[in-house]
């Protein structure tokens, strides 16, 4: 039994699993760590694959494998191979769902929209940049300035009757179009279903221009908010996926590249792309 | 004795000025709330906080002047003028000799010359984006872990300030953070952070002619290490006024004297001017 | 509220260039239907229509169907599908738009628009326009031609110039008369090239009386609502009846002193394209203080006509030459601008300038910065600056476009006020 | 190889230094003779050579020029290289030039020339309309009288007539420089391990800055010491980069993308170096030739329209030629016309399905980790099955 261990290294939280391979029937999930990422990602990313570990009731030493994704993955001196989050994310999310066929992450400071073949292999991807509009931060300051938690958020959605929309395409200038719908007495579940849809709608865009079709699944933060999957569906038509642990959904895919690696290290062919 | 009252509700805090005109003008109270989610409440409690300050009655309020962006949710106001009217009239007021006004509030930045009595010549605003603006200070000092007021000093005591990629009020945090996972001092981070704001504010000032004296307003004037950059980038020095963040609802307040006093006749006290101006 | 609504222009002319649009669509949806009249795709600024008169065919203006979806607020739904497409967020919205509309068979009227039989693409200045028409060939399949007009770079066109263009108009007979398989008319041709000649000389009239107190009409609003028939009829009978009507009507109203309000409280020279996803809101935000357009740089993308030059029914080749080349605001250079905007503000007496900055069209607003610089600092002449598009509904930030406008106006309140008081 | 290493720095500090030290000290060396700025993409340097002037290309400020005043006079959606020029004249960068050439590449850039002619009223500024409408007769003919026009306003700047020898001999100068680039080109397609591209970059966009005659026996030595250069192949996906022809992306980004697993086998970079795909003819009436060549013998590029060679063909005889495996668009942001042209680029590339990625610059950015993220992404896209 070959184990590698997969670790997502995020801006917040540094997530670890760790995967068997049994050669003939598939793999199967040992352990998975979660720890906060400070700025030191080398330690965190110890600390969680520590975590993942003791989850699992193994030692270092049988780990045979590392892969890293995310954006500190290029920080991990102990990794044999990174792989960037939206690869990781897409055969994560194939691997928990076959028969999805486009991916949409909404994290806290990105939107990305992916496309694959039936093998999770990424076919194109569009990404959010230079401005953080359509990201999860919208919420997260929209729940702040509604005093409500972020956890309530997606529940509270749920019972909008009447969405307001939100237009302005910054984060931040967003705040003072739900506070004139707060002054104008529109109620909170409106306006937070609201930025559910305006969110729906920027992603749904992104989803097109990377050809959506077939199932898709929903990762990142965002996920968790009931309210979102909602206004995605109806927005799209589609069925949203939702994985039970979404956090780990990046770790997961990069553990699965990992053991194509390996398998391939194995049979000769040098590892490639380690920088 | 002729009294009114100026408020400014800003999209984070709300300020609340009363003055008083007998011979001349001088301001009885200040007060300052945070304007959270309810506005019409914040501009309510900010004018009452006010009122109790200067020991009067409301109802000894002649005229009551409302501005900043919430302006048309002020139950209780009289008249509504825009917050770059205000500005530049408040200035104008405190330092007269005022013919610049930078400020920076919570979601805005805007630069405004001023002629001689106090009038707008010419102004600018940001737009769509709340790129280097308060906000932008106030996410950085978030992820770094520190209070608003400590970033000022902390950055005067940078040695190198790092470059600072983005003005997104959002991303800054992953620009901080990967700088901090390089180990770089907060000063200096901090320092970088104030240096892209300020010069981002200027090339938006240089729309309009910048002459002396420059009067800094808004909340963010009480930030030192904000002052000191932008009087770097400008190498111009500024008026900093201990009412910098007072001065749209001091200009309101001087507005609604002068309406008092009929001055003169603005469309803005023709009350069915608010109409088609309504949020 | 009813301060604050337009007096809008309502006179008969309104109604009469509705029919007169329809009745476009009309043809338009025939020539889908039958195959004729014969059908060409122009640009609106610096066009050869007379050409097309010369053959009986009739032009489609892409520009007018986006416009038109805008105002309608239908332009969002094509504007996504083009960007699903491939298209950027940041191209010209109108392209996206018109695209969008094709792919999706919208039309603005719910009539049918037809293949043109010729894509005749009279590149005036606008880059943009050359990639629009180049799509828009390679999509429908029809024939394309580039008229390439020289940019104005010297005070005047050279001759060198006009003999490009006019050699280049000989083309196009030759290739109409393949195309339509009828024989160039010339005489039609001279016909229509006087016509464009009248109508030249009546809307150059109507937009000197401006230039009286109050204005009998809004230079910028209104103005915009003759454009339809002037792009369309330039160059027919209908058009010279249309015109000489509207100058009637104008010159009724300066007769009586009628002006856009009861009051003229403010006077400015608009410069830009409006925001058509919010043309009425728009207005409603100058109508509250009053604010009447005496001139627009907008109102001259079909033509500038206000300072002299016409079409010329004795050189009927060189003047559609010379109107391509100098005489429509997108082939003269932005000091040509700068200039045409310092003689409306000095000789239509206007307190201030409206920059309306849209992201879609670079050829209009790529350097506005420096036209404000120019008319604040060197003309000392107050300029507002505002920031949204003319086609995609996504960029108009209505509480701060609103906000600013209450600024400028208070400011020019103000300032005219302590004037008074000093 | 340490002279030929030393090139490369000697290369990249050439392109970095927004002073033009070394156009200043051609001037000085040459009494004073006229230095002719161009902005991207192309311009007649034949022309501006035979009348004794230096022709430099204008490449932007890349992320050494922070913009002060130039946000103030072109807003939000304009690209940064118009910003970026812009600010180098209004910095008194651009004192060394006694004249400056725009052409009709697009709006942004067209109306920049006369934003300039505004704000530096003693420069000579022009703008040369390049034709597009190839497939009318007349265009040469006008394009001929344009250069001809051109000629004379040099003449005036210069105060020196041009010889028409002096005319062919530029000619058949920046003929051999077209051939020494298409040679290095070629070379880098046939083993992209010897030569990175962002090296036979930084050497092609040293001849922005240098007189022919010397960037000639650079490019010269380079070829004869890069047949003995030594590389081991790294495991690469061979692309061609589409869309930066007119401002540039930040060489660091040149060197992530080739880090990420790429190995570039083409591109469009600093395009108007080699604008003619074949030599422009000698014998005929010179300024006639250019003229022709531009309308017959052009490269394909996005602001250059041509309806008899659609250019989403080009692209497609490209990757063929160059066994690529993909393309990456490369597009500065705001960059009009290559966003237009991606669409039919696109579409031509899914018909002979050719995997593409798009991926916006700007000259002045420094931080790379999306950009990043995107290639490798991408990388390996292709290489994980």
């Amino acid at each position: 039994m070959r184990l590698v261990a997969g670790i997502d290294c995020g801006s917040n939280f540094t997530k670890a699993v760790l995967l068997a391979q049994k050669s003939s029937q598939g793999s199967s999930l040992l352990g998975k760590g979660r720890v906060k990422s400070g700025i030191n990602m080398e330690e965190a990313a110890q600390n969680a694959l520590g975590a993942a570990l003791e989850n699992a009731g193994l030692t270092r030493d049988q780990v045979h494998y590392v892969a890293t994704t995310g954006f500190g993955r290029y920080g991990v001196g102990f990794r044999d191979i990174q792989i960037t989050e939206i690869t990781s994310g897409a055969r994560g999310a194939h691997h928990l769902f076959p028969a999805s066929r486009c991916v949409l992450d909404i994290g806290g400071q990105s939107t990305r929209a992916i496309s694959m073949g039936e093998s999770g292999k990424v076919r194109s991807f569009k990404t959010n940049d230079k401005c953080a509009a359509g990201s999860g931060m919208f919420i997260v300051r929209a729940a702040k300035y509604l005093e409500i938690s972020i956890e309530d958020v997606g529940k509270v959605s749920l019972q909008a009757t009447n969405p307001q929309p939100i237009s302005s395409v910054c984060a931040v200038l967003a705040e003072s179009e739900i506070i004139n719908h707060v002054s104008a007495g529109v109620s909170v579940e409106n306006i937070l279903r609201g930025i559910h849809d305006s969110l729906a709608d920027r992603a749904a865009g992104m989803l097109k221009r990377v050809g959506m079709e077939g199932e898709m699944t929903l990762i990142g933060g965002v996920a968790l908010q009931a309210g979102m999957v909602k206004a995605l569906q109806e927005k799209l038509g589609a069925k949203v996926n939702v994985p039970p642990d979404c956090d780990y959904v990046c770790a997961l895919g990069a553990a699965l590249l990992g053991h194509k690696r390996l398998a391939a290290r194995d049979s000769l062919a040098s590892a490639q792309l380690v920088s | 004795m002729r009294i009114a009252a100026g408020v400014d509700v800003g999209s984070t805090q709300t300020k609340a000025v009363i003055m008083t005109d007998n011979g001349d003008r001088i301001i009885l109270a200040r007060a300052l709330v945070d304007t959270g989610a309810n506005v019409r409440k914040a501009a309510e409690n900010a004018f009452l906080l006010a009122c109790r300050k200067a020991e009067i009655p409301q109802t000894d309020v002649g005229f009551v002047v409302g501005t900043g962006y919430g302006r048309y949710n002020i139950s209780f106001g009289n008249a509504q003028l825009t917050e770059i009217s205000c500005h530049a009239r408040g200035a104008h007021f405190v330092c007269p000799g005022t013919r610049t006004v930078i400020d920076m509030g919570g979601q805005d930045a805007k630069a405004i010359s001023v002629g001689r009595g106090g009038q707008v010549l010419d102004f600018v605003m940001n737009d769509k984006c709340a790129a280097g603006t308060g906000r932008f200070l106030a996410n950085a000092a978030d992820v770094m872990g520190i209070g608003l007021d400590e970033i000022g000093p902390l950055s005067q005591r940078a040695t190198r300030p790092v470059r600072i990629a983005t003005v997104c009020t959002v991303f800054v945090e992953s620009d901080i953070l990967s700088y901090l996972a390089q180990g770089k001092k907060g000063e200096d981070i901090m320092a970088g952070v104030h240096l892209a704001i300020a010069k981002r504010t200027l090339s938006l000032a240089r729309r309009v002619p910048i002459e002396p004296d420059i009067t800094m307003t808004g909340g963010v004037a009480r930030n030192i290490g904000m002052v000191r950059a932008l009087e770097e980038v400008l190498g111009m020095k500024m008026q900093v006024s201990p009412d910098a963040h007072f001065m749209g609802a001091i200009g309101a307040a001087v507005f609604a004297l002068e309406k008092m006093d009929q001055s003169f006749e603005f469309s803005a006290w023709r009350p069915e001017h608010a109409a088609g101006s309504g949020h | 509220m009813a301060e604050a609504r337009p007096t809008e222009y309502r006179g008969s002319i309104h109604q009469r260039q509705k029919e007169l649009m329809l009745k476009w669509y009309e043809r338009l949806n025939e020539a889908a239907e039958t195959g004729t009249p014969p059908t060409a795709s122009l640009m609106i600024s610096g066009n050869c229509v007379e050409l097309l008169e010369a053959f009986g065919a009739v032009p489609i203006y892409p520009e007018v169907n986006a416009l038109q979806l805008a105002i309608r607020h239908q332009s969002l739904e094509p504007i996504l599908a083009a960007e699903e497409l491939g298209y950027a967020p940041d191209n010209c919205a109108y392209v996206k738009a018109d695209i969008g509309c094709y792919l999706k068979g919208i039309t603005p009227t719910g009539g049918k628009l037809p293949k043109p039989d010729l894509v005749l693409c009279n590149f005036v200045g606008c880059n943009t326009y050359v990639k629009w028409f180049e799509h828009t060939a390679e999509l429908t399949g029809s024939k394309l031609y580039v008229l390439d007009v020289p940019f104005s770079r010297e005070q005047n066109p050279s001759q060198a110039d006009i003999h490009y263009v006019v050699r280049q108009l000989k083309e196009v007979v030759t290739l109409l008369e393949e195309i339509t398989g009828r024989s160039f008319n010339y005489d039609r041709f001279v016909e229509a090239v006087r016509c464009s000649e009248q109508v030249e000389a009546l809307w150059s009239q109507i937009k000197h009386l401006a230039r009286r107190a109050p204005s009998p009409f809004d230079a910028y609003f209104d103005a915009i609502t003759l454009m339809g028939p002037l792009y369309v009829y330039r160059a027919t009978r209908e058009g010279v009846d249309f015109f000489r009507a509207a100058l009637e009507e104008m010159q009724a109203k300066v007769a009586d002193h009628k002006g856009v309000y009861d009051q003229e409280n403010f006077r400015v020279v608009i410069e830009g394209p409006p925001p058509y996803p919010y043309f009425r809101t728009f207005r409603d935000m100058f109508a509250k203080w009053k604010a009447c357009a005496v001139a627009s740089t907008y109102s001259t993308v079909g033509g500038l006509w206000e300072f002299g030059a016409r079409h010329d029914a004795n050189h009927p080749f060189e003047s559609v030459a010379l109107h391509m080349l100098a005489q429509n605001v997108s082939n003269r250079n932005y000091l040509q601008r700068y200039e045409q905007i310092r003689r409306y503000i000095e000789e239509w007496n206007a307190d201030g300038l409206i920059i309306h900055f849209v992201k879609s069209c670079r050829l209009f607003s790529a350097g506005q910065g420096d036209m404000r610089d120019y008319v604040t600092k060197t003309l000392g002449v107050p300029t507002l600056y505002i920031e949204s598009d003319l086609e995609d509904p996504r960029y108009f930030a209505e509480a701060q476009t609103r906000n600013r406008i209450d600024a400028f106006f208070e400011a020019l309140e103000h300032s005219k006020l302590t004037a008074r008081a000093v | 190889m340490f002279t030929f290493e030393r090139s490369f720095e000697e290369c990249q500090d050439l392109i970095a230094d927004l002073s033009l030290e070394r156009v200043h000290r051609w001037k000085d060396q040459h009494g004073g003779a006229g230095v002719i700025g161009y902005f991207p993409v192309y311009a007649p340097v034949e022309i501006i050579h035979a009348v004794g002037m230096l022709p430099v290309g204008l490449s932007g400020g890349g992320d050494r020029l922070d913009i002060q005043h130039a946000d103030a006079r072109f807003g939000s959606f304009i690209c940064s290289i118009v910003k970026t020029t812009l600010e180098m004249g209004l910095r008194e960068h651009l004192k060394v030039f006694d004249g400056i050439l725009f052409s009709s590449i697009c709006d942004s850039a067209r109306n920049l020339c006369f934003v300039l002619k505004r704000n530096f009223p003693d420069l000579y500024v022009d703008f040369l309309h390049l034709p597009h409408n190839p497939s009318s007769a007349a265009s040469i003919d006008f394009l001929r009288g344009e250069y001809q026009r051109l000629i004379k306003e040099l003449e005036r700047v210069g105060g020196k007539q041009i010889a028409e020898t002096n005319l062919r001999q530029a000619i058949s100068l920046y003929n051999h420089n077209r051939h020494l680039i298409r040679d290095l080109y070629s070379f880098r397609a046939q083993s992209p391990h010897l030569l990175r591209a962002w090296e036979s970059y930084v050497l092609v966009r040293a001849g922005n800055f240098l007189p022919v005659e010397e960037h000639n026996s650079l490019l010269e030595e380079a070829l004869n010491q890069l047949a003995q250069r030594q590389g081991k192949p790294r495991d690469s996906i061979r692309v061609v980069v589409e869309g930066a022809f007119c401002e540039q992306p930040p060489l660091d980004l040149i060197k992530l993308v080739e880090d990420a697993g790429c190995y570039l086998v083409d591109d469009d970079f600093v395009i108007g170096q080699s604008w003619f795909v074949e030599d422009v003819p000698r014998d005929a009436d010179p300024v006639y030739a250019l003229a022709e060549s531009y309308v017959n013998r052009a490269v394909y590029s996005s602001v250059r329209h041509d309806f008899r060679a659609p250019r989403w063909e080009g692209l497609a005889d490209k990757v063929k030629r160059s066994k690529a495996d993909a393309v990456l668009f490369l597009i500065a942001k705001f960059c009009e016309p290559a966003y237009f042209d991606y669409v039919l680029f696109k579409k031509k590339l899914e018909q002979i399905s050719v995997p593409h990625l798009l991926l916006e610059f700007e000259e002045k950015q420094f931080t790379f980790d999306r950009v990043r993220t995107e290639i490798e992404t991408f990388v390996e896209s292709l290489v994980f099955d």
